[in-house]
């Protein structure tokens, strides 16, 4: 099967904060989508974080986009200024796929 | 003495130790985060909902509008001690020292809803619309932890993120549930109670055993971070709650609140959020270490109320009850 | 109008405007999805076992076939008038418009549950097997929507997928468990009920109020893409029910069915499906686009039901109960 | 005959065989997977409360001591005739046969939770201290289990995973869980009973449907392993619970329980543990195949006892409850 | 520690089409494993798709594929068939294990 | 935007097993964090695991961890080592990330 060389972001921020990642991602029109994946728990340089029961205060979530090479470092600078002081990382890796048009 | 078996022997205390207990041993005992958020919603609406129905039942609103003032007041201002006293106890930075003051001048309304449980099974009144205190005092201390934490600091927030943290503030979803069923119960009254309490009233007590069964849990996990906080950190667990339920009390009595009322005030006073607060900071002060306030708020600050405070806390405003009123009339002769 | 205000201020409709609310000032309040698929199941249960309960103590079967046979056929020809307003009133493609329409001609058993909650609340009696119609007329629209989207297509349905579709419509989850639960209401009856009447009536309107908050919170989340969606289809999510309502309340009229059955009827008939035909639409008609369908069925059919249409179809049934009989003396005579 | 038909038409074992057939025609009716556990927390927390509070209130704990020590002897040996049972008749590797032998001397929770239902809703009575003896058989088993799959074998278990183990055994869930809610039964007894009935009482048939219909949901999807099982395992599955219930049987006639009592003995016995077993086994036995042995228990012995197998003991605890005393006082003549 | 290239297949399906995708990856049998894992949402060319609380309709899942080059193309090929109209994204990267026979 | 290249692990364990893999990544102080993701169902040498209801003795999880090439290859063994004969696989992928410091 022929495949197209792609860019593959993953960002993990906390959830209260994806809703701005995302209407970054929705505004760009380069990007054809998103899926986001939730995570249940993880370490950084702001400690550990567990489930906590009653509050969601300290989820994260795992944000994936593929998109063309150009398009992965323009939205990788975008998203690490857009998350300022706030909690997240984000990974680039290569990816392919079989519809170029679909990413 | 009595009091303090009693609220120790009562199921849901003893469900909150078994969570404990089952956490300590490391047990794989687990409630689901999805059910234990349901839980707290529950809870929420429940005393909101019943509180507005009590408001509707027994209208004596005159009490209402000073309270509701000292209120504001105590959230607003008990931070203040708790940044002071952070920062003399312990090695604290003034962002975490600010995040956590935010807390503690917050409420609990998990520690709210165990001392009203406790008043009720031991037959003491307090005033109905108590639960609209608790809507009030659990904002107004993120305004002065994030002041306290910024002092002294370059920037201010910038107008975006700072109408986030407003819209943080007056829409986080305890708030509006709690008003909210609030209205409900207000407007529905004793017909709304009527269809309702199957839910609201009857499972109350054992929806709240399973929710403090969880609370256990998640505070036995909290204890591992004890090692690295510091003797300073946990004094301050303690020593706080004593504060702001000092201050509770005081205002309660002044007041001229009712023996549970004045309870209640200084068991919110003295109890730190971990619901509203939290989700709160993680915009208003993202650097902020939510470990450090959590295991405070959580592993210390609450179990010590639940277990210790609260009959404490209803001992002293049985015992002090009245004074004020004595005082009042030593002071006319 | 005494009935809309008594409709508006009950509890469940309250509930849901609060979450409504909440979710427009974009609130963090959320129910767990865990939970409110469990209280979906819990609604559906419920309403089948009471159903069942009540069919095996009344047993008047008399008037169950011919409203059954009507129920099937209301379910199977409203998308028709429903393609024929979308295709007119709004710009959507052959596809989904055959979606929409499917939704509509099938039924939303939540908007049911508060209905009959609105009867119970007012006194007013229904027919027990009324929610043997509601399971009869969940699917036979999603065929309908099917042929009228494929009309004129190529290639019809290859068998596999034809048989993955009769599979999805007849082994729906919401109708296995609205059928199961009414065939076990009908074996246990009145001993059965003793035994579950704790959970399934007493609790009912409680966790009613839970769900519809929750539903509060996701129409609200549907409200931002109206803005993309134009005036016509908007439109069509308020005539349509009206439309299929009217239908409903003919249908009951001329079968001579209570003052509550025919509202509920009407209910049914004018409310549009967002469990069991969005389900069904993933497999039958992958390419429409699910946003649509359910902003519509969700966003504005169902608040137009819960908040007006509800107490209008009782209204007016309570209007034309026994003019079917009048009429009939007036042409015997 | 007649006590098989009771337990048959019974909600919760309709309740199981609903969630069995939507599961074999591949519905999608699904209860979150967060709810049913929590439901399993409830039903634990459930029985063991009110077998606290039983002992409580008629605390008649002669003949405790020696139940116990019979139970727990019950659960360490049964695991060996199951172990041969599962060489002689199916082709399963000494590893997977001790995994499977360590479930089936255990119990099901479930299983004995669905036979106290049956008793109370044919008025039979049963000992309260019951379920301590739940509690006591859930884990010996385990230990035989694992010596009958690791006997022969090179190494013993390292001492860091021995410690694991034990942990296990001790710190399991369901254990801490049930002796911890017996305890505050027992401690809080009728004033605790008076608060939390709502809750563990009146809502537990309820609740208990729908956790079986869970179940049923369960059960159909292990069906499809079947084929790839082998009849002799499935002849096991339901051999192996008929000589465990004919051990508990024998034991309770013995040791002189009431009807009632003999009965859940008896189930006990020949009930298969899913809760607490299958987690042991993941860290005594991590190579066993963990498909095999919840398709045996949940599969097959589980719809085995609750549908059959439950009716038949107490048929047969019927029968012969007396017995012993009457052969006691043959011999003595 | 010495590593195998191996490919690493990622599908995003509707929930409801999964059980389509994993009948045809149990039945190949080059395939070793998959592994499932939740979205709690998405964007791509059928629009966006968030919780829809009480209905589980929209809800989609990634499932994770680690083969060898050969059979992860033929896969790849297989899976965009099955999808047919169906919503969904088929992406393959590259990955090294420790262990060549598990894969 | 400039970037700099890592390794990804990934690490797919039972639930019960994942306290362990975590207290090795803490103990390693050139590890900087984890992100822990919850599977829904999954395939392998020891079959078949979907969701069980009410016990979640077979549910699994993904452990995402971001660090050197040195650092993974390191980490790759000790963790096979520790699964020892437990159920679990771990993989390794290139990726790249924008701040060094950060992983
Ligand atoms: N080295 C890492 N590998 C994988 N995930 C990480 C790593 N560092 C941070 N994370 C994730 O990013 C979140 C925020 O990290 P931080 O901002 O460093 O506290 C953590 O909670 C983890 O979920
Ligand atoms: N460019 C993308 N990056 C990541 N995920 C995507 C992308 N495009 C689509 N998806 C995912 O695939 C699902 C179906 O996509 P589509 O078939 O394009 O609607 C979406 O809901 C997303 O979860
Ligand atoms: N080839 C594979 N691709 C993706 N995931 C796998 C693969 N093999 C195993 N897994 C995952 O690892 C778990 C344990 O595998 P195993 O130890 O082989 O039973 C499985 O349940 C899957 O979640
Ligand atoms: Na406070
Ligand atoms: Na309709
Ligand atoms: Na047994």
């Amino acid at each position: 099967m022929h495949t197209y060389k792609r860019k593959r972001l993953e960002i993990v921020v906390e959830k209260r904060r994806a809703p701005a990642i995302l209407e970054y991602l929705d505004g760009e029109p380069a990007i054809t989508g998103w899926t986001m994946l939730p995570c249940i728990g993880g370490r950084g340089h702001t400690g550990t974080r567990l489930p906590e029961g009653a509050t969601d205060a300290l989820d994260t979530v795992l944000i994936l986009v593929v998109t063309t090479e150009e398009v992965a470092h323009r939205t990788m600078a975008a998203v690490l200024d857009l998350l300022e002081e706030f909690v997240g990382v984000v990974l680039m890796s290569d990816v392919e796929v079989a519809r170029p048009a679909h990413f | 003495m009595d009091v303090a078996a009693a609220n120790l022997l009562s199921p849901p205390v003893l469900c909150f130790l078994l969570g404990l207990v089952a956490g300590i041993v490391r047990s794989d005992l687990e409630i689901p985060e999805a059910v234990a958020r349901a839980l707290a919603v529950y809870l929420i609406f429940s005393i909101g909902f019943k509180g507005g129905v009590e408001l509707a039942n027994n209208g004596d609103l005159g009490a209402l509008v000073p309270l509701l003032l000292v209120a504001a007041a105590l959230s607003l201002l008990l931070p203040v001690p708790a940044f002071v006293l952070l920062r003399l106890l312990a090695n604290v930075n003034r962002i975490d020292a600010g995040a956590i003051a935010a807390h503690y001048g917050s409420v609990s309304i998990v520690t709210y809803v165990a001392a009203t449980s406790f008043l009720q099974s031991r037959g003491i009144a307090y005033e109905g619309f108590m639960t609209a205190v608790v809507a009030v005092m659990e904002t107004p201390a993120i305004l002065t932890g994030l002041l306290l934490a910024r002092a002294g600091q370059r920037g201010a927030l910038d107008s975006r993120r700072r109408w986030e943290l407003a819209h943080e503030i007056f829409a986080n979803g305890s708030v509006v549930l709690l008003l909210g069923s609030f209205a409900i119960g207000f407007v529905t009254g004793a017909e709304g109670m009527r269809r309702l309490a199957p839910v609201v009233t009857n499972g109350f007590t054992g929806l709240l055993c399973f929710f403090l069964l969880d609370m256990g849990l998640l505070v036995a996990r909290r204890f591992a971070g004890f090692r690295t906080m510091g003797a300073g950190l946990v004094l301050f667990g303690v020593l706080m709650p004593l504060v702001g339920a000092s201050a509770g009390l005081t205002a309660g009595l002044f007041l001229g609140l009712s023996v549970g009322g004045t309870a209640l005030l200084a068991t919110l006073a003295g109890s730190a959020s971990y619901i509203a607060v939290p989700a709160a900071m993680r915009l208003a002060l993202p650097r902020a270490n939510p470990s450090l306030s959590l295991s405070l708020a959580l592993g210390i600050t609450f179990p010590f109320n639940l277990v210790l405070g609260i009959p404490l806390y209803v001992a002293v405003a049985e015992r002090f009850s009245g004074w004020w009123e004595v005082w009042r009339a030593y002071l006319q002769t």
